[in-house]
């Protein structure tokens, strides 16, 4: 009984928290000036009024889901990978740099090479972290952060100089069109790129991965207590790298599913944030697969919705401002929780009155 | 707009004021979106094509997105600012700039103007447009020193980014540092920091920091320190410590392409925009001008009339500037 | 009682105090009164309340009726501050002091010592000082907390109460994690202190203790008041069968064994311990099957590091450790268990188990990857459940919920569940480690039973106890441990306790024997 | 050769110790607020978005009223109104304090982005509108090389250095210090003792909310007179690792901080030197210096820190 109420408060708290920091900003929009309704129901066409802002919806909540998988995973094995952000550069990086010199080879085999080097060197580029923690102690938010800037500047200066093609554009080439992931509908210009599978399926197999197997009963007891899993015969060492490494696996994901299914190439911004808004998507997901595909479509329809309320000439940073309230109310879930015990208890003497 | 958004005080602001020039002058309504990321130029681009009559994509970032809609919208004309399309559909028009045209100015009186016979270069990241105004630069300075028996040392470094201002103040200090004068910022953002290292180490050096004062200083010891602004006019932002500007006349690329839309004399096809087409140049310098002495802009005038007939060609290849010599100019005065 | 009730009568009287927890009626209509300078035992089975209550009298938790007077006035308890006004101080079972801090901070927290906002050092490590050798309570005032042995722990949380003048002292059971000379320490002091005038409520499990140091005992079960006892005309019998409810067998009977071949043989084991120290200094010996071998020794001689070794959680650098026949010194924890080691652990909340897990993920803990809880890397659900209602069954774990996360279970319980697991994975050699640390005698009784059964099944069992009663009533050998070497091999029935006692101070036998014999 | 002698140059020019001042000044500030926050048990990862939130309104005052000390003093008071928001949410609400802290980031973004239009009519970035100017010491501006390197700087660069000398005596030698550490250590200890946990939890907090905002205000009208969108560029979690490679330790902290400032500040000379033949176009490999010395430091000398026993756990009490 009281598991099921937490799992209705889980659906609740993050509505509400929606609904409150929509309040607040439609005080801000009166503000400047501009009518919220009108505004809001702008935002809410423009995420899902139609084939082609559903698809746009899509394509931003894709790699959402799978940074916030990254994260998610490493918070449910004791680590705090805020690195998800290089990682996903490096996974894009590396998957287009092999993926431009498929020319030949069929889809069948060019496209799970793809993603398997994207996944591959977003779990070295997190195992390096994962590796430095174990053998020498070194805290993975500082390595993680680090490594983060490192992998900006070398993608940076990858598309700049010896990957760039083109008169002024820092971007490598176009991978090769067979590397492609087909896009399950096209719309105008815009691609439902089919990397969505690709990220459900990622949430099925964390989900399987933590709840099913030993390698999950093995990062989670790591996590949980080193000592009584090493006295369990676990080891340490092993499983705090493999929990970077299938963080890290996660993002670098995210980096080929976009690099990809979006852009077809890399670019120097290719990231743009995707991996730190992984720690918010995980952390309202409460760190459990299902609820961070919900998040992350969550950010992602706000995200995509704000995009067509520019046009009314409210500012993108209306949204950012929505986004950090929600977060920080589904955060101190409490307030929220308060509010609504507040609410019920409200209608319940309305109720006895009448 | 691309993510920097209006406000770079570059190409974006400058198409900005462009379009709003033409708007003003044919009685239009004009908009902007920005973007948060890359995955958002299409959707944004789609948008805006459905709503307006010309559309505008300006920064090289929205190359791909430009090539993926337009042709989705025939009746729509867009306008691509810095972009270069391996086809074209016959409704864009995309404008790039030969910035080493306009670069190669500001080394020539950069070369001109220093006492320590060091002079320095801030980048961004080393992406094509970067790279081609610091090949301009080179080649300017080279020019003057081959031309006036001069020995000068360039600084280079990068802050591999375009939107930090303290990155670009700290590697401009540490080139002040290093015995440089003159530094040109072709970094974005980042170039704010190097005006504002400019303006602190005058400032401190003449002991004021009003333009009078400065200009004064310069006079009567013949010490600065100067900064040289990027794409637009940044003259204004510290007078006196921004010794000129390498401009990018975005705007007017911007202007004319509302201008041809409305007017029905579209071309289709890629614009490449060089001194000669008044599509760069020299800022006008506004507060620094009596401090350049005559004959080095008369010299500059005489070179860029060169430039603009195609009798010089200023490099825009590490190869090419690997390659270029001096050729014997003989100014006719 | 003959004449009315007076609170002013008693130091402590609380009256018909009743507790709730969600599902738990913690205490129910418990009436304590204690008597000014008295040493008043409060015992009972784990999870009868006593905490519960004491944490009421220290304003921690407020009662849901009931009144509390001290000293004859009634009190409304907010929190500990009004506590400590009212001049109550409380030692908590798990110890309350902040680890990176030294003794002299840990002991004026919150009362600090100081000239303006600036906090005097100098003048607190004075006070300390003198009022550690004012009770003869010695403590190293500049050590870090974490540096110092639990003995002095204890002291310094003695000290905090008596710091901030304390008249009223509550121990929470302040033995349990004590050697047998630690606690004769302490009861010289709580002796002292009762001169001194002081009230003292002595929470402990162990009945030797109540008759040892106290005037009064109150005895509680299942949140309820079963007995108010005067020490000297009572008996530790009575005061079990009013605890547990039954008679308790308050000592094993051991049957003699004969012990099978040798399975376990360690050569010159040499062992570091944190500091790089060595902590094992070249012990020998051999454990056979269906024999129990006791580690006897004061805490801190190696024991520890000793057991790590021996468990594949620690490094030898010298020496051999065999285990049937095989060599396997330096092996890890895992492969020790493929070769058929059990360890349940001295401190079962940082190695025993992982707290967060479900009880059913700790019964599987050091085999979750074998059959038949695993099969091609994933988990049998089904079966491990069934397994775990199994374990729960035969050993008696409360509550019978598998799903519940083992942080919920009692102490006692908890450690149940580590002796269930590691006794039903079939072992050849089991090392127990304080294995009755803070369990009541129903839950110690269980456990004496279930080692000596073990033994019958013909396992080699090395028990490392610093209870020298336990040691002494189980094993068949007894190996003591002083400063990382053993002064003797004896058996528990040719040794008196006294020797023992010397022997853990650094005598050999041979010199033990000697002094005896010739005195 | 050729790399030790361009190495010596730097070295012994006063102006690469000077730069590494400046440049690690924010570092300090906002990893000694880090320091007050987490040594009281809150982990305080909104130390970016509290350091943009005090560039903006540092500048925003030094716009309206021409004095940017007055900027200053208005970015403390913001900052402490975002710190207590953390703190009201994670202290008061137990809200998990990594989330609360990414909010306030993206909270600091979208509000300092939104309010450049109605503020400075116009979004992403302000002129140059007026900072605190440089200062000489007289005396030591007068010694050789010495002289050169802190004898003329920002006022807020030995606002900042007082800043660790004021925390490390704060922490380490007053009762409220003494208490800080017990509550991020063992809060229900000190709370048995009648130490008030929530109030010095939201001392520690308020503290760092101060200290971050100052570390944006020198961004911002310390060193560059304008605010640009963004402009700390992630300046607050390398803040972060500053702290902990500090071991939470304002001293530590502040060593940190000056080792990643002396690398930007080598990376920024390197690049410049006109002795070493690099081809311009692989320079800004160099920018990854200070990021690949750290992580060396970080696993190679340093190894293990330890946190606050209690950092990151909201205190519940009954
Ligand atoms: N925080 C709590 N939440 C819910 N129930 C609790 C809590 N604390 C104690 N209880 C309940 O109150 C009962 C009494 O617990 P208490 O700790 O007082 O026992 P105890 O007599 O001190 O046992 P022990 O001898 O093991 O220390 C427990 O059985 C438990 O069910
Ligand atoms: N957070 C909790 N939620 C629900 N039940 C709890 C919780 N904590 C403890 N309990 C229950 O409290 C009881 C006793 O817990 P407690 O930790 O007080 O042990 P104890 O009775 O003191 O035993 P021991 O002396 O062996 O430590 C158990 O029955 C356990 O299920
Ligand atoms: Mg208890
Ligand atoms: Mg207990």
């Amino acid at each position: 009984m009281i598991k099921s109420q937490q799992r209705i408060y889980a659906v609740l708290v993050p509505l509400l928290s929606v609904i409150i920091a929509l309040l607040i900003a439609a005080v801000v929009i009166v503000l400047v000036g501009n009518d919220p309704l009108k505004a809001y129901w702008e935002m809410l066409k423009g995420a899902f009024g139609g084939a082609q802002e559903i698809a746009n919806t899509v394509v931003k909540t894709t790699p959402l889901i799978l940074t916030g998988l990254a994260v998610g995973f490493g918070f449910r094995a004791g680590v705090f990978n805020i690195g998800a952000e290089g990682q996903m550069a490096m996974g894009a990086l590396f998957s287009t740099m092999v993926a431009m010199n498929l020319g030949s080879m069929p889809s069948v085999f060019a496209i799970p090479i793809t993603l398997l080097v994207g996944m591959g060197v977003g779990a070295g580029w997190a195992a390096i972290a994962g590796a430095l923690k174990a053998f020498t102690g070194a805290h993975e938010v500082i390595s993680t952060i680090m490594l983060n800037w490192i992998a900006y500047y070398l993608g940076n200066y990858m598309v700049a100089a010896p990957l760039a093609v083109g008169s002024g554009t820092p971007k490598s080439p176009e991978i090769a069109p067979s590397a492609k992931l087909p896009p399950l509908l096209t719309v105008h210009a815009t691609e439902l790129t089919s990397g969505i599978i690709i990220a459900v399926i990622a949430a099925v197999v964390m989900y399987v991965i933590l709840e099913k197997t030993s390698v999950g009963y093995e990062v989670k007891a790591v996590g949980f207590n080193p000592y009584a899993a090493e006295y369990g015969g676990i080891s340490i060492a092993k499983n705090v790298v493999l929990s970077m490494a299938i963080s890290g696996a996660l993002a670098g994901l995210a980096g080929a599913v976009e690099a990809m299914g979006v852009h077809h190439r890399y670019l120097g911004a290719l990231t743009a944030g995707k991996g730190f808004d992984g720690i918010s998507v995980s952390l309202i997901g409460q760190n459990n697969p299902i609820g961070i595909i919900f998040a992350a479509f969550l950010i992602g329809s706000l995200r995509t919705g704000s995009n067509a309320m520019q046009f009314l000439g409210v500012s993108k940073h209306v949204v950012m401002i929505v986004q950090g309230i929600v977060i920080f109310l589904v955060a101190a879930e409490r307030i929220v929780r308060t509010i609504m015990i507040y609410l019920r208890f409200r209608r319940r003497e309305a109720g006895m009155e009448s | 707009t691309d993510t920097g958004g209006l406000g770079d005080k570059s190409f974006n602001d400058g198409t900005w004021a462009g379009i709003q020039r033409a708007a003003e002058e044919l009685g239009i309504e004009s908009e902007f979106i920005q973007s948060y990321e890359q995955a958002d130029y299409i959707p944004n681009l789609t948008k805006a094509a459905q709503e307006a009559d010309v559309v505008f994509a300006v920064g090289f970032m929205m190359t791909d997105a430009l090539a993926k809609v337009a042709p989705q919208f025939p009746d729509t004309y867009f306008v691509g600012i810095d972009i270069v399309l391996d086809n074209y559909p016959p409704n864009v028009i995309t404008f790039v700039f030969k910035e080493q045209e306009s670069a190669f100015t500001v080394g020539y009186i950069a070369a001109a103007m220093t006492k320590t016979n060091i002079v320095g270069f801030v980048g961004g990241i080393p992406i094509p447009p970067v790279e081609r105004f610091r090949y301009g630069f080179e080649t300017g300075v080279k020019l003057y020193a081959d031309l006036h028996g001069k020995n000068i040392t360039i600084l280079r470094g990068y802050t591999n980014v375009f939107d930090d201002p303290k990155k670009g103040k700290d590697l401009a200090v540490s080139q002040f540092a290093q015995g440089a004068d003159i530094i040109f910022a072709a970094a974005g953002a980042c170039g704010n920091g190097v005006i504002e290292a400019a303006k602190e180490y005058f400032t401190s050096l003449a002991g004021t920091s009003d333009l009078a004062g400065l200009i004064d200083y310069y006079y009567k010891t013949g010490q600065a320190f100067f900064a040289i602004g990027v794409d637009v006019d940044q003259d204004y932002m510290a007078p006196g410590a921004v010794l000129c500007s390498s401009m990018k006349r975005i705007d007017n690329a911007a202007y004319y392409g509302v201008v041809w839309a409305f007017e029905g004399t579209f071309e289709s096809g890629l614009k490449v925009l060089g001194l000669k087409e008044d599509g760069v140049g020299l800022s006008p310098m506004k507060y620094t001008k009596g401090l350049v002495p005559n004959r080095v802009l008369a010299e500059l005038e005489y070179l860029s009339t060169l430039v603009k007939k195609g009798e010089l060609v200023i490099p825009d290849t590490q190869e090419a500037l690997d390659a270029f010599t001096t050729p014997p100019i003989e100014f006719p005065f | 009682m003959e004449r009315e009730f007076d609170p002013r009568d008693y130091a402590v009287a609380m009256v018909g105090i009743t507790k709730q927890f969600p599902g738990v009626l913690a205490n129910d209509n418990v009436t304590l009164l204690v008597r000014k300078g008295e040493i008043h035992a409060v015992v009972g089975e784990n999870g009868a309340g006593k905490t519960t209550l004491m944490n009421q009298l220290y304003g921690l938790l407020r009662p849901d009726s009931g009144k509390i007077y001290v000293f004859g006035r009634e009190l409304n308890l907010k929190g500990p501050r009004d506590a400590i006004n009212a001049g109550i101080g409380m030692v908590h079972q798990h110890f309350m002091l902040v680890d990176n801090l030294t003794v002299a901070e840990n002991i004026v927290l919150g009362s600090e010592t100081r000239r303006g906002v600036i906090f005097d050092l100098r003048q607190a490590r004075m006070r300390v000082k003198e009022l550690s050798e004012s009770y003869g309570l010695m403590v190293d005032v500049d050590a870090k907390i974490e540096d110092i042995p639990v003995g002095m722990q204890q002291r310094v949380e003695i000290l905090k109460t008596l710091y901030r003048g304390a008249e009223i002292l509550i121990l929470d059971e302040p033995t349990a994690v004590l050697t047998p000379q630690e606690t004769e320490e302490l009861f010289e002091i709580l002796r002292k202190l009762r001169e001194a005038g002081k009230t003292i409520i002595f929470i402990t499990h162990k009945l030797n203790e109540v008759m040892a140091v106290t005037d009064r005992v109150t005895v509680m079960r299942q949140g309820k008041v079963t007995g108010n006892l005067i020490t000297k005309e009572t008996n530790p019998r009575e005061i079990a069968r009013l605890m547990v409810g039954r008679e308790v067998l308050l000592r094993v009977e051991k049957q003699p064994n004969e012990p099978d071949d040798v399975v376990v043989e360690v050569e010159d084991l040499w062992v570091k311990d944190n500091r790089n120290l060595d902590a094992v200094k070249g012990v020998s010996f051999y454990v056979r099957a269906g024999e129990i071998v006791g580690i006897a020794g004061v805490a801190g001689n190696g024991q520890t590091e000793l057991v790590e070794a021996l468990t594949g959680l620690r490094k030898a650098h010298k020496g051999k450790y065999m285990l049937l026949g095989q060599d396997v010194t330096n092996l890890s924890a895992r492969e020790l268990r493929l070769r058929g080691l059990a360890h349940i652990p001295e401190d079962r909340h940082k190695y025993g188990l992982v707290l967060d897990f479900p009880n059913y993920y700790n019964a599987i803990l050091g085999r979750h990857d074998q059959e038949p809880f695993c099969r091609s890397s994933f988990l049998d659900h089904d079966v491990i459940l069934k397994y775990t209602k199994e374990l729960f069954e035969t050993f008696d774990v409360r509550p019978r919920i598998p799903e519940m996360p083992s942080a919920n279970l009692s102490g006692g319980n908890q450690q149940k569940l580590v002796v269930a697991r590691e006794m039903s994975s079939r072992p050849k050699f089991i090392v127990i480690s304080q294995p009755t640390r803070g369990l009541d005698i129903g839950a110690i009784e269980y456990i004496h039973k279930t080692i000596l059964r073990l033994r019958d099944e013909n396992v080699a069992v090395l028990l490392v106890s610093m209870e020298l009663d336990e040691v002494m009533s189980l094993s068949d050998r007894i190996y003591v441990m002083y400063e990382g070497r053993f002064t003797g091999e004896v058996r528990p029935e040719e040794v008196t306790l006294e020797e023992m006692g010397l022997m853990m101070a650094g005598h050999t036998w041979e010199e033990v024997r000697g002094t005896v014999a010739t005195r | 050769m050729r790399w030790i002698q361009a190495i010596f140059d730097i070295l012994t020019n006063p102006q690469f110790y000077k730069i590494t001042l400046t440049a690690s000044t924010p570092f300090i500030f906002a990893s000694l607020g880090g320091v007050f926050s987490e040594i009281t048990g809150v982990v305080n990862i909104a130390l970016e978005g509290i350091m943009l939130m005090g560039a903006f309104t540092s500048i925003v005052f030094t716009f309206y009223f021409g004095s940017p000390w007055l900027g200053v003093l208005m970015a403390i008071i913001v900052g402490l109104g975002m710190a207590w928001l953390h703190a009201w949410a994670s202290i008061k609400w137990y809200g998990n304090q990594i989330v609360t802290g990414t909010a306030l980031i993206l909270l600091a973004q979208g509000v300092t982005g939104f309010l450049m239009e109605p503020i400075f009519g116009r979004p992403g970035q302000t002129d140059l509108i007026g900072k605190i100017e440089e200062i000489r010491v007289p005396g030591i501006s007068e010694i050789p090389f010495i002289g050169k390197v802190i004898g003329e700087l920002n006022p807020l660069v030995y606002i900042a250095f007082g800043a660790v000398v004021f925390s490390w005596f704060l922490i380490y030698k007053t009762v409220l210090g003494l208490r800080m550490r017990s509550v991020g250590e063992n809060p229900e200890a000190a709370d048995t003792l009648g130490v008030n946990v929530y109030g010095i939890r939201y001392f520690g907090v308020l503290m760092s909310g101060v200290l971050a905002s100052l570390g944006g205000a020198f961004l911002s009208v310390g060193e560059l007179g304008q605010f640009k969108e963004l402009m700390t560029g992630g300046r607050g979690f390398i803040a972060l690792a500053a702290m902990i490679l500090g071991n939470w330790n304002p001293v530590g902290a502040m060593l940190a901080s000056l080792l990643f400032g002396a690398a930007e500040a080598m990376n920024n000379q390197l690049q410049s030197s006109p002795i070493l033949h690099v081809s311009a176009s692989t320079k800004p490999l160099f920018n990854m210096l200070p990021f690949i010395v750290t992580l060396v430091v970080v696993s190679g000398f340093i190894g293990r820190t330890r946190p606050p026993a209690a950092d990151g756990i909201p205190y519940i009490k009954e």
